[in-house]
């Protein structure tokens, strides 16, 4: 079958511990292979740096909230408009850019897989309908159980195997990927247009706490083993001295998996907010920092904020409440029955704002003060702090103090009392990029036993390859050329065959979605569930018989079966 | 100077609407430039639609003046981006003429179609003939519509005139239609006939209406008599049902109680 | 005299809407309710027809009486009926305005059309297969 | 004699799905928990049996691979051609719709022109405070029907979700909840209200912005009436509104057909903004066909516009008022027409339906339809929710798959979409 070898590569793997070789990479089916005789085709990659397909971790691409985004702000799609040509479809969109939109720019940067951070299991058909559209990244998504009626009352209950089994349930009919709880209780709390503050706060309705939600669920998911961790939005986004209840959270999270972190919190940037309001406003990103390098168990990424224009999306609909209150632009909120809510409304993020500036510093902090790259991932919480079209801008700022600098002095005068940036002088190495921007959202989602995120023998042949001579490139000095060199591959490859060349697409990305199956013992089987059922026909607006995703929805799918411990 | 003549041509299905965004004065200083409109679906030269006669030269936009003559109903976006020059429309001018016009003279002899000056800056579009919808406004998600320089219409103008107005002004000689000036921030909307339900959800700006607005809302304040230019007016402000910084003058007023 | 022409939904409409040219939606479409009070003022019976007319066109309904409806105002289901009477105008919002226009009500001793009828004197050709 | 439950019924934007169907020899023969309108869909008969095209004024019945031929021709030979309709099908053809616009070059645009377009210009003005519909019914103590009429257009939508839907807060729904119906007229719908509110017709915008200016502590500014409700009834219903646990306002094509279109809409979403600073607060459409929603959604994500998408130019450009079917056809600007799972003819304005008559028009769907009769070639297809599958959007948002009960020898409409979009990638080389 098809063949690829790619000569002269300078591969950075860090899951291989390879830093910085000159080596070819061999191509068979789609997958990387000792060698290939008589290639059906060769690419010389001499002097260019080669790293696996990029992962994002955390981003907002498909589903309803995603497309609500899109259909109100016909204002966005004024930018990024392009003409069908060849085999690439018709795109529009800055912020929310339409699914093509989405899937040709990220293949641009490298990137082959991506992770939809928040789907309600409810609404997921949707999800997975846009990720058919979605044709140059493998997807993944998110499934959101922050206020899921049943998970709330077998935490009640204090029955952890059954909280696992309805998990298990969900995960399964919604075609989900990883447990998502964002403002764990507060969503719920939402359905009356009430919010908690922060982990100790009762959940209206429910005898319980966000702490005992957050600690129980990750218990929880654990019984399945799943191959990641709870993915967390911590309580109180966005308000001035929310940074105790991100450390409170810290210290209460169990360690309890081996393998890999037990906890994997999200836009951390959001969340490391001090200040008593927004007079007093600063940063606690050292705070911060010092927390997660004391835990091994925990894994954040940095949700970084960029100036421009962009479109706040989150499930955390009282956080967009508040936000609109702010802002008095436009506000879309969606409560999803017994499962969770949603929020999204339009902002820009300026310079001039000693709030924006310090924000866009804290993400910055976040990433250079966290000692282990592996632990500290690289993101904008798509496209909450900015569209991820500024991921290069993001890792040379990241490389480079000098840019940081001539970035920093352009800012409101009173954001350097305000925060410990200017004083770090830690520049990122290539290694430390690679790992932040695919290397270590392979290990923390678990997907590195699917072959993904590093480059030798039996991996797919998912890479990235970037006309950027790394030998002859100082990027503390030549960040343009990293912004420029990061923006588009010469090639991206995706299971072999090279979908994107020089920034033009070709349609044949053949993308998949990945999604688990627990195998749990029928006590613990929700479908046969006589309460469970009867639950569901009563309060869901639609029938339990009707609710599952088939699979016709997938296109390629791989399942992830795990043997659940109950 | 330089004067250029477009004449539209008799066309075999004249009702398709024809863009041409190209025609700005700045665009025919240089001689080199190929001049493509579009016809549906198809991309045409500018001479597939026009005859077009040059006459002399220009240095700069300001000395080009461009008349189109002939029936340009169905011509959309002339005068889109004009930064300078001048534009005389002998008859009816289609959709969209002015968008985002920031400097020169648009003069329409004929009527407009809808959105004449959508998202103006600056510059003065005289229309002798009537305006049809959203003279002057926004476009569709975006917070503000016209943001500098003068609309004249000498006819009647139809709905939305001015809405999401921002700033310049807006003369109507003749009536406007339903809600105009609707969620006006700034800028001055004249209305020297009639209207109805003007300046719903006004958060800034002044709007003045010499004739009768009916259907005024409630949710503005009676301020007392004034005179402007010596006519008795009554000044109101509103809109209560937001912030209600804006005033409106009106000379007569109908409430449907 | 003058009206204002209201149209909507009905569920008899909806009844027949996968079979619009047949009997059912004929008699539901060309109803037009209006208020006992208007109707002795038009000096008509419930049940006799109507001519509705007003710039864009004219159309005959039968009159039924509907105490729900203010004086002023009739209601007339959606379809071709109506449709006669609704001009396309949609004050640049793509929409037009179904659910208020003036028109001239008066009687007549003309005869409703079906919707085949008036699609015929619209140059329609119904398929005679099936 | 089979009998199969949870089946979705494809009328309305309630999208029912707990439709049992009984099926002998290959027909449908009774349903069970359907309402009456979609007992008659799902009860449908005269279908059309083959593709027809009409050759000198007279329908000749043609092979599908012939009508497939000639709607590419017709519509490949087209200027600006004009793609409508499409709530009545099921995303996966709505899809197909899009990419073959994109190489025709076309507008393409749903029946949303002609119902909740204006809603959707004014929640692209001001957002949309929303939420499914099981919300409202575990939890809603306040009910608004604004300019609609469920009884009459969505007859099972107040027993599924609100007046007689009992929630997990509501044991008794119909005794613990409100409802109010605001109205030109008294509708069936308003005569089973706690409080009706007549408005004067054109009158709701200063209706609600009377609400508005009250909720902000301006009474004492309100007249005695406005638009024929008394100051009265409008303090009483602000009242109501901002002391509920949950309110739940729907609204209708009242709104946005009446004075003022989109401009009303916007004024009730900020009614009910305004209201979330006191109480719990959310509005939602009622949309009408059952996969309308479903049409804005998958033009939304293809095209990053919901509905009066213009691809001449080959970007996407979107402006209702001038991209929407009406107002093209009114100013007689496209030159051939395809209609998919819509009756125009029925529904347009006669000067609108007059100037399809005067294009080329294909018409796909499985009825004899009122635009059938003034069509150049009709494609019948299955009917979605019988004998084909798809995905729908219910009017809250919630995807739902569309079941069939039986196979049957008619094409999809993603089938028969396919082949023509083949067909024209075929033909252009691509």
């Amino acid at each position: 079958m098809k063949t690829l070898l790619i000569k002269n590569a300078f591969v950075i793997d860090p899951i291989q511990h390879i830093s910085g070789e000159t080596m070819d990479i061999a191509v068979r089916n789609g997958k990387i292979v000792d060698d290939v005789k008589n290639p059906d085709e060769v690419i010389d990659a001499q002097g260019m740096l080669t790293l696996p397909g990029g992962i994002d971790s955390h981003t907002h691409i498909c589903g309803t909230k995603v497309n609500f985004g899109r259909y109100m702000s016909p204002e966005d799609m004024r930018a990024g408009r392009t003409s069908r040509k060849g085999d690439m479809h018709a795109t529009a969109g800055y912020s929310v850019p339409t699914t093509y939109g989405n899937s040709y720019r990220y293949s641009r940067m490298g990137y082959t897989t991506l992770l939809e951070g928040a789907m309600a299991p409810m609404e997921a058909r949707h999800t997975h309908e846009e990720f058919r559209y979605t044709p140059m990244q493998d997807c993944l998504a998110n499934t959101l159980f922050d206020g899921n009626w049943f998970a709330l009352q077998a935490i009640q209950d204090g029955d952890t195997k059954r909280l696992a089994g309805i998990l298990a349930w969900y995960l399964s009919a919604a075609k989900g990927f990883g447990v998502k709880l964002t403002n764990p209780g507060g969503t719920e709390a939402w359905g009356f247009g009430k919010d908690v503050s922060c982990i100790n706060d009762p959940i209206p309705n429910f005898d319980i706490t966000p702490l005992e939600i957050i600690v129980k669920m990750i218990e929880a998911n654990e019984m399945l083993n799943l191959p990641h961790s709870v993915h967390l939005h911590c309580n109180n986004l966005g308000k001035p001295g929310n940074y105790m209840c991100t450390l409170d959270t810290y210290d209460a999270i169990p360690d309890i998996n081996d393998k890999r972190q037990s906890l994997y919190s999200t836009h951390v940037q959001f969340h490391s907010y001090g200040g008593s309001s927004w007079n007093d406003f600063c940063s606690k990103a050292e705070d911060i920092a010092r927390s997660v390098n004391d835990k091994p168990h925990i894994v954040i990424d940095t949700g970084q904020v960029m100036f421009g224009k962009t479109t706040t999306m989150t499930a955390d609909g009282p956080m967009e409440f508040n936000l609109y209150r702010l802002y008095h632009n436009k506000w879309s909120n969606h409560d999803i029955e017994m499962e969770t809510g949603s929020g999204i409304i339009p902002v820009v993020y300026r310079k001039k704002n000693l709030v924006n500036a310090i924000m866009w510093a804290i993400g910055l902090e976040l990433a250079l003060l966290v000692d282990d790259p592996w632990r500290c991932i690289l993101a904008t919480d798509n496209p909450n702090g900015a569209p991820f079209v500024k991921y290069p801008e993001v890792m040379a700022l990241l490389m480079s103090k000098e840019y940081r600098d001539k970035e920093f002095e352009t800012l409101h005068k009173s954001t350097g009392r305000r925060v410990a940036l200017p004083a770090i002088e830690r520049e990122l190495t290539w290694d430390e990029i690679a790992v932040m921007t695919r290397s270590a959202q392979a290990r923390a989602l678990g997907l590195i036993d699917y072959g993904k995120g590093y480059l030798s023998e039996g991996a797919e042949a998912d890479i990235a390859i970037y006309p950027i001579d790394v030998d002859s490139t100082d990027p503390a000095r030549d960040y343009e050329r990293i912004i420029n060199g990061f923006s588009t591959t010469e090639y991206t490859i995706k299971r072999g065959e090279v979908v994107c060349r020089r920034g033009t697409c070709t349609l044949e990305g053949n993308h998949s979605t990945y999604w688990v199956k627990p195998h749990v013992s029928p006590a613990y089987d929700m479908s046969k569930d006589a309460a469970f059922i009867d639950g569901f026909n009563r309060y869901y607006s639609i029938r339990r018989a009707n609710y599952p995703v088939g699979e016709e929805y997938l296109g390629r799918n791989v399942c992830m079966e795990t043997e659940a411990s109950i | 100077m330089m004067k250029v003549i477009l004449e539209v041509k008799e066309r075999h299905k004249p009702n398709l609407p024809i863009e041409a965004e190209c025609i700005t004065p700045k665009n025919f200083l240089d001689p080199e430039r190929e001049f493509h409109v579009w016809k549906g679906n198809k991309e045409l030269d500018i001479t597939d639609i026009f005859h077009v006669r040059k006459d002399g030269t220009a240095k700069s936009a300001e000395q080009v003046e461009i008349t189109i003559r002939g029936d340009s109903s169905h011509i959309k976006r002339v005068g889109e981006y004009m930064d300078g020059g001048k534009i005389l429309i002998e008859g009816d001018i289609g959709m969209h003429c002015g968008n985002f016009m920031s400097a020169g003279l648009i003069e329409i002899n004929g009527n407009a179609d809808s959105w004449l000056g959508r998202e103006m800056h600056g510059g003065k579009i005289l229309c002798h003939g009537d305006a049809m919808d959203y003279a002057g406004s926004g476009y569709r998600g975006e917070k503000q519509g016209m943001r500098g320089g003068l609309i004249e219409i000498m006819g009647d103008a139809g709905d939305f005139a001015g809405e999401t107005m921002a700033g310049g002004e807006i003369i109507i000689h003749g009536n406007a239609g339903d809600m105009p000036g609707v969620d006006i921030k700034d800028g001055r909307l004249t209305i020297m006939g009639d209207c109805s339900r003007p300046c719903g959800n006004m958060s800034g700006g002044e709007c003045r209406i010499f004739g009768t607005a009916y259907d005024m809302l409630p949710t503005f304040r009676n301020e007392g008599l004034t005179a402007i230019d010596s006519v008795q007016i009554t000044r109101f402000s509103g809109d209560y049902m937001s912030r209600g910084l804006g005033t409106i003058y009106v000379a007569n007023c109908k409430y449907m109680d | 005299m003058k009206f204002i022409l209201n149209t909507g939904r009905t569920i008899r409409q909806g009844k027949f809407t996968e079979n619009k040219l047949g009997q059912g939606y004929a008699e539901e479409t060309s109803r037009c309710y209006i208020h006992p009070l208007d109707l002795l003022e038009l000096g008509i019976e419930e049940g006799e027809n109507i001519m509705v007319t007003n710039v864009t066109g004219e159309v005959v309904l039968v009159a039924l009486a509907d105490e729900g409806l203010p004086k002023g105002m009739v209601f007339v289901p959606y379809g071709i009926h109506c449709n006669s009477v609704i001009s396309p105008c949609t004050h640049g919002t793509g929409m037009p305005d179904y659910k208020i226009h003036e028109v001239e009500i008066a009687p007549t001793s003309e005869d409703r059309k079906t919707p085949t009828e008036l699609l015929e004197q619209l140059g329609g050709v119904r398929y005679a297969g099936n | 004699m089979q009998e199969i439950k949870d089946m979705i019924c494809p009328f309305c934007g309630c999208l029912c799905d707990d439709i049992t169907l009984e099926i002998e020899a290959g027909k449908i023969v009774s349903t069970d928990n359907c309402c009456t309108i979609g007992n008659a869909k799902f009860l449908g008969k005269n279908r059309l049996k083959n593709p027809i095209k009409k050759i000198d004024g007279t329908w000749t019945d043609i092979t599908y691979e012939e009508a497939v031929d000639t709607a590419v021709e017709m519509l490949l030979d087209a200027d600006r051609p004009l793609l409508f309709g499409w709530s009545g099908t099921h995303g996966e053809a709505q899809c197909v719709g899009v990419h073959m616009n994109e190489i025709l070059g076309g507008v393409i645009d749903n029946t949303t022109s002609v119902c909740h377009g204006p809603s959707i210009l004014a929640i692209q003005e001001v957002g949309h405070p929303g939420c499914t519909l099981g919300q409202v019914k575990n939890r809603a103590d306040l009910i608004i029907y604004w300019g609609c009429n469920p009884i009459e257009a969505h007859p099972r939508h107040m027993s599924r979700y609100t007046t007689y839907a009992d929630g997990y807060f509501l044991d008794n729904a119909f005794r613990n909840r409100k409802v109010i119906v605001v109205d030109v007229r008294e509708t069936e719908t308003a005569k089973v209200a706690d409080e009706f509110i007549r408005i004067k017709p054109g009158g709701d915008y200063a209706v609600l912005s009377s609400l508005r200016a009250i909720l902000r502590g301006k009474s004492d500014m309100i007249p005695d009436s406005v638009a024929g409700v008394s100051k009265t009834q409008l303090m009483q219903v602000a009242d109501m509104c901002k002391t509920c646990s949950f309110g739940a306002l729907f609204f209708g094509v009242g709104l946005t057909m009446a004075k003022g279109k989109y401009k009303n809409v916007r004024n009730a979403i900020e009614f009910v903004d305004d209201l979330n600073r006191h109480t719990k607060f959310t509005l939602t459409p009622m949309r009408g066909h059952w996969n309308v929603y479903g049409a804005n959604e998958v033009m939304a994500w293809m095209t990053g516009y919901p509905y009066a998408v213009d691809f001449c130019r080959g970007v996407a450009f979107y402006n209702p008022g001038e991209t929407t079917a009406i107002d093209i056809l009114a100013r007689k600007e496209c030159d051939a027409c395809m209609i998919v799972a819509s009756d125009p003819a029925a529904h347009f304005p006669r000067a609108c339906v007059e100037q399809l008559r005067d294009i080329p028009l294909v018409v796909i769907d499985p009825f004899e339809t009122m635009t059938t009769t003034i069509a150049d070639l009709q494609i019948p297809v299955a009917v979605t929710g019988i004998d084909a599958e798809g995905t729908a959007y219910r009017m809250d948002g919630i995807p739902i798959k569309v079941k069939k009960a039986m196979d049957s020898d008619y094409p999809s409409d993603t089938e028969i979409l396919t082949r023509i979009y083949n067909k024209m990638l075929e033909v252009k080389g691509l």
